[in-house]
């Protein structure tokens, strides 16, 4: 789950990163009195869950409340990459001496948290990480042990942070690790952290990720909720529960199991297909869950051929099959669907489909025939 | 012969009185494996179809010898479940549970590497040695006995994949799935290093998929360590870069993550990869009989 | 550093177990009043940091607010083993249907965590440990990942604790192991853990042990203090920051390093002296630190001769022997005093003694053979 | 020969620039050890007495190759300052620091286990090899080159048995005090085990004292795994019941903590023990011309 800019700098702010002081806006006259109760410079910022808001215009510096309404009229309402700005951060503009950069995230590869620190901070990262490679440095930690002074001495001096942002910047590392471990985090990034010039090291931005499974037992994060795709399928499937992704073709996708899915994709453009979709109704799909992630496939009208490949574990191919049958007595589509059901069940499966299916629906025996066959008819719908 | 599941196993469930803990602890028992005891605290002297229940692992262990455990525990409890296991006597651990908090994981899986114990899983399909015992809920119909190892990140992607082998007449020797959370205890090294070992283990069958640097880390440890071959599979090439694909763990992280990277990884250390299930059966089949 | 009971109390409370509601009372009219504020009957408990306090007469029940008062007045002042009463816990009696045992110590074999928990609780439980030892259930925790639900699930049902008493003792469990770490304690004991009549399971006494080295970090220990002992040298030493245990006979021990000291004590006994205490001036000792020690010695009347045992490590014996004259100047002592002086700069050492020390000052070559002059001057004493 | 300090000891001492740190730093240079760096946070570049100064242990590690480290900092920072030493390439590490709380202790000392490094001390007067290499702050005036290991939990006491092995021409491989703290790195087993694997030690000499059942495992041990003969002493006959004695550790835990107990635990197990300081010297004595 992916936080928005303001809602993990408050987070971080909670727990003693300093911030500048700021406010949340929905409308341009929101922005206009938090710039006049904030006074001063400020700066207006999109609120969307993806980086490269810079760029693409979403951040603006207004010299007076008039400029911050302007601002913030244009950029609401703005697409950003996909995302539709729905909020404004405003906060007080910052005199910059330094920027940094800085965070805890986990590296499944040594299966530890990764804290890193640059004296190179601001927007291009990435480019920093791979032009410069000993600008950013890295220290993995020990779980059990924790984040430990030595470690944040060694990455303040490692990285060469300014003398006089060398205790701040450690009292940012500390907070930035246990704010990672007390949110249940996958990653908690700073970029920039800045040196102002009266010497405080404060946070400009935050990107803060929860791992989903983990929000239960984190209170403070319940006022946070998690933010609806724009798309309507994504959306749809998210409110449903359901792992949905879009793309761009017109073979719409339906599996059991993330690993098998992205197969499906694969074996589909294989056989010249594109396919619409990733959508993967779970390892333990029951009937309900196939009638969901139909409703959200159908939903989308650049889909013309649907392929359905189900491998029986736990899912048993007869209650995917009714649950076939249920959705389609209720939503009457009449577009090609390709079905291949293997695994548990399989003949009761394949034979619910042959006696009571409609006449758009076939069964193919294998991935691959279904996949060419999926492809085959999407090309005569062309 | 096999790894991790074989005729001495002595399986002990983690959650038996639940739901899916009794109806997989049954079906493990009905294919042969040894499946000796049951554990839900407060429910000791109970039993599940004649599985008897114990209040704790160490009593289930003292009382039936137990040597491995499953977990079937939901995931809010289902960390304490492991480290229960992993404090009482038995050596391997097969984690079912869907849903653990990766920093639960984290704390599990560094102490877990100090015990010297095995721990596969979690959201893992488990482990079947065909025909001699499984444990886990995979659907043993789909395997036959035979000399291929394979170890998988994915659930009926394995089931696909040893379906294709089927069609062609293999068999395996032991199937691993090792699951697809960010933080698993056993990773494709661990296990192809153990499969490596096995006398009865011809040819392994590793499949990967996209995120993380696991598949780039395995190429590396073949060509170092290994003289078994390995035939090799991701999935993923048509995936979206940056887009969460069920899995937590399936994130591309930078370029190193793609399918084509790992692809390009595998083959540059000399493990051939199919594009897909039916391609990679038959570069077993080509494999098995040169 | 050892706590009152109602202190341990306190903190147990403080972290969610429940104690019957109680006061410290230091007349015998806070008593009164203190059981009045309770009401019913209440309990009066001598507040010394020493067990076997029942058995003693320091524990006594009292009917009303008079009969508090008349027994504050017998217990208050009391000397029990040699620790004289100065406060009494008044609180509610409890109604009480099981006593159990729980504790988390310091498992310095195994170098763990361990807790213990006994379904037959009460006063004697070393007696149960030892004739029971089935009913005293022991298990230990690895200190990174702390105490666990199945450690409690473990205890509980090991150590038989009644259906009833489960989920609450477990609580209780989780409870003493958070204060063990968070108090940084060596021990936090609960003996008798009530299960009342009405079904909810209580700390009726608490002995907690906190690390000395550790309080600094622990600020609600600040108004806790450390409790000066009775006797009067020990007072002394302790305000000192010197180590000092009062034995029973009449050869004064001065030493560096608890080993040394040890050893010197056993030697004095083996040549057939009885030492009259054990006192370690530290591995270092310096000039002053030799000063000190020798005042906690020599108010001391019951010692007749002084034997100073120093093996100069990082401890210099000519600073040594120059703390000793200058004590010896300021207190004028006139006993014996055997001084054996190996190490760092001894030929320095011996020397200031031989030229400049009183003639009550001996100095012998070894520590074997300065044991056996301290023991026949003190024979030489009686 | 000689044990966890020899020739090739490349000394790193953190806290070099305190006034303890850098006196013994020069100290146990003078003697002969290779102190090749000193740590102090802020204060790369300096040096003391010609040894240089790093703002971490992995960087000395890299300018210097040293491989063992000596922690030298206030009690309140000790523990970090050996976290760091067993996070960097260093294999072992001496904590000279006193007063180092105790719940810091269990939690270094647990991960320590887990890294397969080598920590003795805190609360320690060092280890050193007479004539050739110490590390920390035994006079070593009292030592001479021999084949007797002697290992002890106390740091006088071990200088008073040295000397009066001197004085019967007796001279050590290695002497190693471990330190009388309630969690400490290496135990006396650790240390024993160390010696019986020596070429270059003949005998080992263990000072024990009271309290904990250290002696009681080692007499076990002993018995059990070695082929070196031990003589035993132990402190603390005359010790009342129940006392703590300065060292936080020499509290008497029920009767297997008393010396007597002690004593005889050794001797049932072929252990000599003497009573006093001259008695442990001479049975060494006499064990090394039977």
């Amino acid at each position: 789950m992916d936080l928005l800019e303001y809602q993990g700098k408050r987070l971080l702010a909670s727990r003693g990163i300093e911030i500048p002081p700021g406010q949340v806006a929905e409308t341009p006259e929101q922005a206009r009195e938090a710039a006049a109760a904030i006074g001063g410079k400020v700066v207006v910022k999109a609120q969307v869950q993806i980086g490269g808001r810079g760029k693409a215009g979403g951040i603006k510096l207004a010299e007076n409340p008039d400029e911050a309404f302007e601002h913030a009229t244009a950029i609401l309402g703005m697409d950003i990459r996909g995302h539709i700005v729905k909020s404004v951060w405003i906060e007080a503009a910052s005199a910059i001496k330094k920027e940094y950069y800085a965070s805890v995230t986990f590296d499944r590869a040594a299966r530890k948290p990764l804290v890193m620190l640059s004296a190179v901070g601001g927007m291009d990262i990435e480019e920093v990480a791979a032009s410069q490679p000993g600008a950013l440095v890295r220290r993995h930690i020990d779980p059990l042990i924790g984040f430990q002074a030595h470690d944040a001495r060694w990455l303040v001096y490692h990285a060469g942070i300014d003398e006089e942002a060398i205790k701040g910047t450690m009292a940012v590392l500390h907070t930035l690790y246990d704010a990672f471990v007390s949110l249940d985090a996958m990653l908690v990034e700073i970029n920039p952290l800045v040196l102002t010039e009266d010497g405080r090291v404060i946070a400009l931005d935050a990107k803060v990720t929860i791992d989903g499974n983990a929000v239960y037992r984190r209170p403070e994060l319940a006022d946070v909720g998690d933010i609806l795709p724009d798309d309507p399928q994504e959306r749809m499937a998210k409110e449903r529960g359901v792992t949905y992704v879009k793309l761009d073709g017109d073979v719409g996708i339906l599996g059991n199991g993330a690993g098998l899915v992205m197969s499906t994709l694969d074996v589909v453009a294989l056989a010249g297909g594109r396919p619409a979709n990733f959508l993967d109704a779970g390892g333990g799909s029951k009937a309900d869950e196939v009638v969901t992630a139909l409703e959200v496939l159908l939903s989308d009208e650049k889909v013309k051929v649907l392929l359905i490949n189900i491998f029986g574990g736990i899912t048993r191919c007869d209650e995917v099959a009714e649950g076939l049958l249920t959705a389609l007595g209720k939503l009457g589509a009449t577009l090609p669907i390709v079905v291949r059901l293997d695994g548990t069940n399989e003949d009761e499966g394949r034979a619910i489909i042959r006696d009571r299916a409609p006449s758009n629906v076939v069964v193919e025996g294998t991935m691959l025939s279904a996949a060419a066959k999926a492809v085959e008819l999407a090309k005569g719908q062309a | 012969m096999s790894i991790l599941v074989d005729a001495t196993t002595k399986l002990v469930v983690q959650g038996i009185t639940g739901r899916e803990g009794a109806f997989h602890a049954t079906r493990n028992k009905a294919y042969g494996t040894q499946v000796v005891a049951g554990v839900t605290p407060g429910k000791a002297g109970q039993d599940v179809e004649g599985i008897p229940v114990f209040n704790s692992v160490d009593d289930a262990v003292e009382a039936t010898g137990a040597n491995t455990a499953m977990v079937f525990v939901p995931p809010r409890f289902a960390a304490d479940a492991i480290l229960e296991a992993l404090a009482s006597p038995v050596e391997t651990v097969v984690a079912i549970t869907e849903g653990i908090p990766a920093h639960d994981m984290l704390r599990v899986y560094t102490h877990m590497k100090s015990t010297g114990k095995t721990l596969i899983g979690p959201n893992c399909p488990g482990v079947i040695s065909p025909g001699v015992a499984t444990v886990g809920i995979m659907p043993t119909q789909v395997f036959q006995p035979g000399r291929v190892g394979l170890v998988s990140r994915s659930g009926t992607l394995t089931y696909q994949i040893s379906k294709e082998l089927a069609l062609l007449g293999i068999g395996q020797s032991t199937v691993v799935g090792i699951g697809g959370d960010p933080v698993v205890g056993s990773s494709f090294i661990d296990i192809l290093g153990r499969f490596d070992a096995d006398p009865d283990t011809d040819l392994i069958v590793m499949v990967g998929e996209i995120g993380g640097s696991e598949e780039e880390q395995a190429a590396e440890f073949i060509a170092a360590n290994m003289s078994t071959p390995v035939v090799g599979y991701i999935a993923g090439f048509q995936a979206p870069p940056g887009k969460q694909m069920g899995h937590a763990g399936a994130i591309i992280t930078g370029s190193s993550g793609t399918a084509a990277a790992k692809k390009e990884a595998l083959e540059a250390k000399g493990v051939r990869v199919g594009e897909s299930p039916t391609e990679v059966a038959g570069l077993v089949k080509q494999a098995l009989t040169e």
